[in-house]
Parts: C-alpha cells; structure tokens; sequence
C-alpha cells in the first residue's frame, strides 16, 4: 500500500463510509433521518454542479470539452452491452435482469465521483471543472440501452406500454438530479468566480464535512442491505467487482487517449466504473417492474459502491498517473 | 341526528414512482379525491425495505373514498398493474357525513 | 381465545391549523384518546396540494377508537366545522382487544 | 369483473422501540408481509405526547393483511405485550384483490 | 437594464430561483423535503434577527427607530383597504375573498425581505439592523384589517367564533415567525458583536448559500403553484403585480419622508411591496375557511413573489437611491 | 452574579435556550422539525467525537486517560444508588419508577456536556479531548444499575423477558450514540490535526451556530413536556435539582482527586449531574414498559436539564477552579 492509498485511508470522510458499514453490521440502530440525507445529496449536487461551472467559466471550453463529453455518453450507451453479455454469460442472470443490471452500470454514481474529486484533489491530480457535465450527461443514456435489451424478454401483450415510455422519456431527461446538476453548472457559469465568492463558504467551505455525514449514511444503507440481501450469488457479487474494475480501466485509457489531463482522465474511468444507485432503479421501478430491485440495487450499491470508494477510485488515480508517466 | 351514508374507502400501497399512475387511474373513475400519506418501511415477498427515497425505494399509501360502482370500476382499472407491479389494495365499507360529496 | 369488542374507528382528514379544533371535540366527547398520522398530499375539490408546511396548507389525519355512542356524540358535535372548513370524515366497526380501556 | 376476498386487516400502534416485536411476531404468525406508516402524536391514559424521535418517545402504526386465522393467531400471540406495553390493536374485515398473496 | 441590474440575475441567490421554477415549469420531479425547507426558513429568521440586534446594539436606538415602525406597522394597517379597493373594484373579487386576499398584502414575506437585504448590501446602500424589527412588526396588524373587511360578508350566525377569535388572537401574537424573529432580534441586543462572532460561522458564512437552496425551492413551490392555479384570472394576476409596484413606490416614497437612510427606505418598501404566504394564509385557514386558498396563495406565492424577487427589488432601490439624490 | 457567569446569560448559545422556553410557555407554535433535529444531534456528536479524538491524537494517552475513564464508569455505576435511595426516602416513589429514574442519573447528557464544554472554553479552562471517551463510556453502565434495582419490583412469572434481555444488552452497547461518539472519536484520532483540517470548516466553525438552534428546540421541548406535566410533584422536582448538585459536586471532587486537569475535572461533574433523555428513556421502554415515562422524561429533561445548563454549568466550573486553587 504507497503513500497515497494510506491517506486515503486516514481521511475522515472514507472513515465515515467505514463507520457506517461497521455501524450496520453490528446491527446497530444508527440512522441518518431520510430528510436530511435527501437534503446532503442535493447539497453535494448543487456544490458540485456550482463548482464545476465557475471552473468552466474560467477555463473556457474547448474541444478537449467535447470530445469528453462525447466519449462519456458514448460510454454509457456501450457500457451496458458488456455488462449484458458478463451478466448473461457468466452470472447465468436471465435476460429482463441482465438488462436492468446493465443499465445501472452504464450510468454513474454522484457520490462515487465527488468522493473521487476530493480523493484527487488529495493526490494532486484535481479533475476538470467540466467532468461535472460529462456525469450529467453519462446518467441517462445507458437507461435506453438496458431497456432495449431487456424487452426482448417481455411479452408484447403487456397493456399501458404506451404511457409508461412517456412517462420514462421525461423522467430520463428531466431527473432531478439531471436538472441539479446542470442547472447549478449554468449557475456556476454565469456567476462565475466573483459571484460565486458569496456562497463559498456553504458550498466550498462545508462541502468535505456534509460528505463525511453523507457517507456515514450510505455505509449504513449499503451494509444493512447486504445483510438482507436474498437475490445475491457469489457470481453477481464477482461481476459487480470485475465490472467497476474493467470499466474503470478502459475509461481511464478513453480519458487519456482523447487528450484529457490526469485527473479527468481519472474522472472518466470512475464515472465507467460507477454503477447508478438512484436515477435508474427509479426508472426501473416504472419501466422494468418485473425485474428483481433485490438484484440491481444490491449490486450497485452494497458490492460496487463500496468496492469503488475504498479500491477502485485508488487504482483507477493509479493507472492514470502511469499513463500519464509513460 | 345526523345522517351517514356508506361509501368504500380504498387504501392503495405503492411505490412512490408509480403514485402518479394511481392517482390518475382514480381521476379516471370519476371519484372526487384522494390523499396520501407516507409509509416509512415493509415486509414481502422480495424482502424488507426501509423508506430510502435516496436510492427510489420508497412506498406511500393512497386512500379514496368512493361510492360501490366507482370503487369497483378504479378496482377493475387498476388490476394489471396490481399484479406487475406489487401493488397492494384493499377496500371496505364506511359511513361517511355529507355523502353527496363523494 | 382472546376475546374481542366491536368499537367505532373515526378518521378524520384536516388541516393541521384545525388539528386542535378536532382533538378537542374528541376530550368533549369522553373518548380515551387519539393519535395523529401524517399526510403528504391529496385532490379535492379545490384541486390539488402537497405538504407545504412552510405555507401552512398542510394537512392530518386523525384516528380514534370509540363506543358507538361516543363516535356519533363526536360526528354530532364536528358536523358544523365538517362542512365550513372542508373535513373529511369516515367510520367504521373495528375489533378491540382490552375493549374496557375505550 | 374481477374477483375479491375477505381478508383481515389489522393495525397496531406501538413505541418505534417494540417495532421489531410486533413484526417478529407477525413473522411468526406465518403473515406474508408487513407495513410500518409514521406517527405524529396522540393523546391516550398517560397524556399527550408529541412525535420526539430525539427523545425515544415516538410510536409507529404497523399494518397487516392476513386470513382469518392467522389473524387471530397474532392477536392471541400478541396479547400479553399489547397489555403491558400499552399497544393498541384494532382489526376489521376487508377485501382485497389476489387472495392468494395472503 | 442597467450595471446593478445586471448584477442582480449574474447572482447565484437569483439564479437558484430561476432554476426552481423552470424546473418546475419542465415538470421535473425536483423536490426539497419539507423538513429540510423547514429548517431552512427557521435558520434563515434566526439569522436576520441576529443580525439585526446586532446591529442595533452597535448603532443604539434613536427616534428614527421609533418613525419606522410607527410607519410599519400603519402601513400594514393601511395596505389591506387599498388592496380591498382595488380587488373589488377592478378585479371584480367578492367580499369575502377580498378581504382575505388584501391581508396578505398588507403583511410582508421574509425571505422577499432578506433577499433584498442581499441585493442592496451588494448595491453599497444596506438598510439598518432595526428593519428586522419593523418587518416582524409588520407580520400581523394587516390580519386584523383584513378580517374587519372580510367579516362583513360572514353571515352572524355562523356558529363558533368566539373559539375561533381567540385562537386567531393568540395565533396573531405568538406566531412562530414573530416570536423567533424578535426572540433572535433580542439575542442578537443582547449578545452584541462579541457574543455573536462566536456564532458567526453559522450564521453568517453560511446565510446565501442557505438561501439559494431555500429559493430554489421557493422556485419550485411558486411554479407548480402556478401550473396547477384554477381559481385565477387576468385581472387577479394584474392586481397581484400593480400592488406590489404601487405599494412598493409609497413605502419607499414613505421612507425617505421619516428621514430613513436609501437602504432603509428602500427596505421598507420592499416591506410594503411583499405579501405574506406563510402567516396570514395560516390564520386565514382558521379564521375565514369559506376564503379560496387557491387565490390568496397564487397570488402573493405565485405571483407577487416571484415579481418581487426578479423586479420589483431593483426597481424600489433604484427609487431609493433616486429619492436620496435628489 | 460574577462576570463569568454574566457572560454565560450572554452567550447565544444560552439565550437560545432560553427564547424555546420562553416560546413554549407563551404557547407558540414555533417548531423545530424532527429531522432537523435528529441531524443537528447527529452531527453534534460526530463533532464532539471529531474533535476529542483529533485532541488526544496530539496529546497521547497517559494514566490520567485511564483513571478518568475507571471514574467515570465507577460513578455511572454507583450513582444509581444513590439516587434510588433518595428517590425512596425523600420522594416516597415506588421501588419500580425509583429504579427507572435512577439510570438516568447515573448516564449522561450529550448536549449538556457539549454546553458545558462551550462555557468551560470560553472561560479559558477547556476539558481535555478524552472526555469525549468517558462521556462515551458513561451511558450505559447505569441501565445495568437501574435494571437491578427496579426488577426486584417485577413480577417473575412476567413472560417474554429472555427475549428482551438479549434485545436490551444489544442496545445498550451498540447503541446509537455510543457508536456515533466512539466512532468519531476514533476516526479523529486515525485522522488526527491533518486529517482533520480538511472538514474542520463544517464541524468546527458550524459547531456553535448548530448547538444555538438544537438548545432552541430543547427548550421548547422540555417546556412543553413541563407544561403537560401530570405525574410530578414538589418533591419529584427538589429531587431532580438535589441530584444533579450534589453528583456534581461529588464527580467534580473525584476529578481533582485523580489528578484531572481543572476543565476535565469540572466535565466530569458535568457528566455525573447529568441525566440521560435518549437512550436511558429508549432502554426502560423495552426493559421496564411498567414505568412511568411521565416520571422520567420530566425529571431528567424539563427539570435538571435546564437547571444543569442555567445554573449547575457555571457553579461546577467555579468549583473545579477553587479546588485547583486550593
Ligand atoms: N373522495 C376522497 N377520498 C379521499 N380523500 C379525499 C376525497 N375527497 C377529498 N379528499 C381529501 O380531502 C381534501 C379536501 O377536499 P375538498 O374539501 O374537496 O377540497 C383533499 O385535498 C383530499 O386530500
Ligand atoms: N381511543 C383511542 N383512539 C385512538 N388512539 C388512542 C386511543 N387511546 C389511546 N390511543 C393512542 O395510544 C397511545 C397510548 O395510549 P395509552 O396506552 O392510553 O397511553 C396514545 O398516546 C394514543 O396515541
Ligand atoms: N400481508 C401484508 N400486509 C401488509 N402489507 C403487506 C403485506 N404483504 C406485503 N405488504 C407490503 O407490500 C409491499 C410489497 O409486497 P410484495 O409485493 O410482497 O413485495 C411490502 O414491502 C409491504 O410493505
Ligand atoms: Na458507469
Ligand atoms: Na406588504
Ligand atoms: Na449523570
């Protein structure tokens, strides 16, 4: 373990995930009241979102811009095909799951990247303001994807087939946190450095401590799930880790390839490695409702969330230090 | 003394994501309200859960109170999604004061 | 085999700025008590609202077990607020066990 | 039309602190599933009480559908801490669509 | 649209606004939880009465003072009858509902208040500490107006009022508006500079950033208000954008003639110019239950408010300033 | 009334407290939301956790630590009986409800103790860092102590208890707030000032402005529990101002007489004049259902609470200097 790996492990805030999950296992009655945890997450959205927007404002926006955010909605479309044939081939998963499980992995996890801008900035290698539009615009793609796939397996007789993809079109493009972010990104744009300097102090200021609060809760939900979890194989459990690890990799040499600077090369291999763990179960629930909750949300956020903040966000800062080097 | 009349009430557990999908339907059968309230955890066949509207897991439960015809027309409405869904209904007789308003 | 009672159950809807009003003809009644569950949203006739308590047009539900006699004593004596400030009341026959605490 | 039967359903108010009692002992009862919906306050023989999570002194109500026997199964099970532990319980027929699930 | 206007839309505490209702406009399912707006609105009163008795502890009390809140709480008295005149005159609105609805307006909203605290502290011309007092002076007179006006209609056997009065008075008096606004306003005397810097952090530092997410779901609420509106008409809407102009014009015009300073008088128009959407819609439910919510709340939430926020601030500190000069 | 206790009554923090008390008795409606207040506790004890595990960090551990902690359960422990005692003979209570009252004197109250480290700071006589720890460590030895002296009033034939008994222990050593504090506190101490920096801007600067709004709302809450107050008498309420003077007198000696340093020595009768009002109540409800909560909560929080917090604070601290003095 370098140096590096051992401050992450001495920051409060991956110490809080960690009290979190050991609370839970321990059966303990800890609990963030759900207000407040909805609360913190908008909070983190909006901070990030902010953030990233003043940055673009100073930096500007040129093409490395686009071809970043070309490449994270190209990722989250083909991510999910992947995920498919592992899930099928190896897991033995049956198709409507395969397809629900795929899709959370072609989307992000908002937490696993903030958490890794702060693990970054940490080592050095701060990520780009504009990564924050790339995760936007990551969420929703692989949502279309995972449905293709998984319908093959649905009867076409299913009535109310109609209403349902209007209601899910809307919800894919104007999801709350869609909408946070990027509306706070414009903010940020418009505001700029000088605007901004107002609200630093709740937005900058408290941002490490609301995510430690954040985290806590999260370890809590992620381990009191596993301990209930039924649906799980220790096969699904080996592809949530071998999925986070491969797509983690391969973003982060995308990042590098298209001319990105460490950290958001970094940046893109966690976004491929984030598995969603709010906006696509939320479709889901609407679009696939025959599929088993038991099964994605257990790996998204019990195996995968886990496995990226306390491994994989390390690994992935790793890897594209080295290609950076080479 | 005052009059009651009988009338159904109909209580409609679901996940919040489909609470629109429910209220429409009972729009649809003409009865004249609904309410919700919240439910923060639960027990069946896939497991428990606990209110965690951070990750879309969350339920609310949806009461209305309609005359027999109205309540079996939203019952008859409302079956398929029952079903794929894991939608849970029930529905019994109450008195109710102003019975001309429901 | 435990032995049950049959009591009246009352559920009434309101706006919490008249939640007083409503436990306070429940103490006038003689009734044991009552216990207040929250509400999230609804359609009525004025159309729709959500919890705004920020705006004061949240609402309450209200549940009581009661004697017969007890339950119409309180429909009797609420009938008037019912209608100006738009309550939703509806009852119905429960089982109790320890029928002698209601 | 579509087909419905006759279930009971059973509500019981009890401390957040006992939840876990109560649904053991639905558990046990064999009953498929469980609902817990929030509470604000009340008033019963020790007084009234406001919702003060803080202070350990909040209540939940949990509600259950369950055949006829099982019902009382878990009403005879529960009896004892219903007494000593000042939980209230009130049960009535309903009907539900899919008798099956319960 | 002039330098400082400008300014005004580049700040994050507008924009957030902005955002809420064109979130709200797109259907987004955007939400904050109500506990969490709750809160909010308690730390966002906290502060500004602190603030405040800060303030007055630093400068003293003089009779200055005392002109401004003889001139609040006149005006709350006042504004109702004209109001009254002109919902029933032009607006062709019945009695009963007149008079709820100009109540509304002769009291004021606090979040419209500190918002413009904000915007004329950016401006350079910040008003006095004791505003705060003369704004939770302002909270309830108009109620008593209002009610007299609306009671006319109200057939005398209507059953229950004596309850009902007292309740009202108390509800009045001891609303939790008023009394944490002055209780924090009487802290903040007592305290002074050095008993507040301790709580400084809190209080200060964090206050716009608290208050673009309170606006940002202020946003949310006005909107989806405004979608959902049946009970309004043109008229209505023009009557809840000509108040605030005219009343807005006359406090501030009011202002200057009991020798306030521009940020105060300016501040005291904005007083006049808001409408109450927390405390009178409350004693309204109580006391006028036959009133049409859906009118009262679109209109000062829905309307007034956001013209307030994005308008109507600008231009009575621009009268202000105009009315200094001069 | 000497200038540091002047000072007290006029400090934010205090006068908060007293405005919810003030708000209740005037019947205000004035409401912190349950959430809110669950989370500014929560986070509360992650900060005082933070912080005294971030302290000992730096000044390491010595024998001091390790009497202060034998102390400190030693006094949870032992307490009990005496308060039983006194609750017997002087207040005529029955050997149940004694039992029950007494474990809440013999555990701690986290707001006051974070009250009085406040105070303490502020007069320049700051508690060392592991007083945290032995806070942590006296919640829950006086449940046992209680338990024992209460069951003897207990029917044996009362089915049901095994279970209960394994519920009780869990609880009672997992329980939230013992693994929250314990659990900061060692995330404080692997983080230590470094680690610490980077989120000391949320739960260092927030800290006070947070502990304002919380003593707001334990204000109202223990007038209004005060207020409905059925089962008290005057000799209930002289027990519960009897209790809390002569522990911490009793607790402030022992300090000094085991060499503590004298801000440590005035938290530690701080901590034994304390009483319980979360977990102890939240135990009896499973162990002792038989009891009178309106006994217990009334005693423990609208009696000795705010007595602790006016008065008992300030006469301890000047107790713990004129020992060191002597
Ligand atoms: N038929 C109904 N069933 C259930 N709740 C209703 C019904 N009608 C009205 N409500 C509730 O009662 C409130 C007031 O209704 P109204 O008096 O019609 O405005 C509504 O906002 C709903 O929450
Ligand atoms: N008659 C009743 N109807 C509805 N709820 C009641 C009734 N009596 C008691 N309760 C509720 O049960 C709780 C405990 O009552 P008790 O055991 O009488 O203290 C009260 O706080 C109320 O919330
Ligand atoms: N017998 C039951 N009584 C009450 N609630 C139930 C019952 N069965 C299921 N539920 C509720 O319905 C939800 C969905 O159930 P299921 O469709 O079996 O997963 C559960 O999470 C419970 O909240
Ligand atoms: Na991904
Ligand atoms: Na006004
Ligand atoms: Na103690």
């Amino acid at each position: 373990m370098d140096a590096a790996t051992l401050e992450t492990f001495t920051s409060p805030v991956i110490l809080f995930f960690v009290l979190g999950m050991l609370a839970a296992f321990a059966r303990s009655e800890l609990a963030v009241p759900e207000a407040l945890a909805k609360g913190m997450s908008l909070y983190l959205m909006a901070a990030i979102g902010l953030k990233g927007g003043v940055a673009v404002s100073e930096s500007g926006v040129d093409t490395t811009v686009a071809h970043a955010l070309l490449a994270g909605i190209g990722a989250s479309f083909l991510i999910p095909l992947f995920a498919f044939a592992v899930l099928k081939g190896f897991a033995k998963l049956d198709t409507l799951n395969s397809g629900a499980v795929a899709a959370h992995y072609g989307s992000v996890s908002v937490v696993t990247f903030v958490t890794a801008v702060e693990v970054y900035e940490l080592r050095g290698i701060p990520p780009g303001g504009f990564m924050v539009a790339v995760m936007a615009a990551m969420e929703t793609p692989a949502i279309l994807t995972g449905l293709l796939l998984a319908r093959k397996a649905i009867d076409k007789t299913d009535a109310k087939n109609d209403q349902g993809t209007g209601e899910l079109l809307h919800e894919v493009f104007f999801n709350a946190s869609v909408v946070l972010l990027l509306g706070a990104f414009a903010i940020g744009m418009i505001s700029g450095a000088s605007g901004f300097s107002d609200v630093e102090p709740f937005f900058q200021a408290g941002f490490k401590g609301v995510l430690c609060l954040f985290l806590l809760d999260m370890g809590l939900i992620a381990a009191r799930r596993l301990m209930d979890a039924r649906a799980m194989t220790v096969r699904l459990a080996l592809v949530a880790i071998f999925l986070p690890l491969v797509n983690g990799a391969l973003g982060t040499i995308l990042g590098s390839a298209i001319g990105l600077d460490v950290g958001s090369a970094a940046a893109l291999g966690v976004l491929c490695a984030s598995a969603s763990y709010i906006a696509v179960p939320a479709a889901m629930r609407l679009a696939l409702p025959q599929a088993d909750a038991g099964i994605y949300l257990t790996m998204s956020l019990s195996v995968t969330f886990p496995f990226n903040i306390l491994v994989n966000i390390g690994l992935i800062g790793a890897l594209a230090s080295r290609l950076a080097a080479a | 003394m005052i009059e009651t009349v009988i009338r159904k009430r109909i209580e409609i557990l679901t996940d919040t994501a489909l609470q629109r999908r429910v209220t429409d339907a009972i729009d649809r059968a003409g009865i004249t309200g609904w309410t919700v309230t919240p439910v923060q955890s639960g027990k069946g066949r896939e497991g428990r859960w606990r209110e965690e509207r951070v990750m879309g897991t969350d339920k609310v439960l949806i009461l209305t109170i309609a005359p027999q015809d109205k309540a079996m027309a939203l019952a008859e409405d409302i079956a398929p999604i029952l079903t794929s869904h894991g939608l849970l209904l029930s529905m019994w007789d109450v008195e109710v004061i102003r019975g001309e308003r429901f």
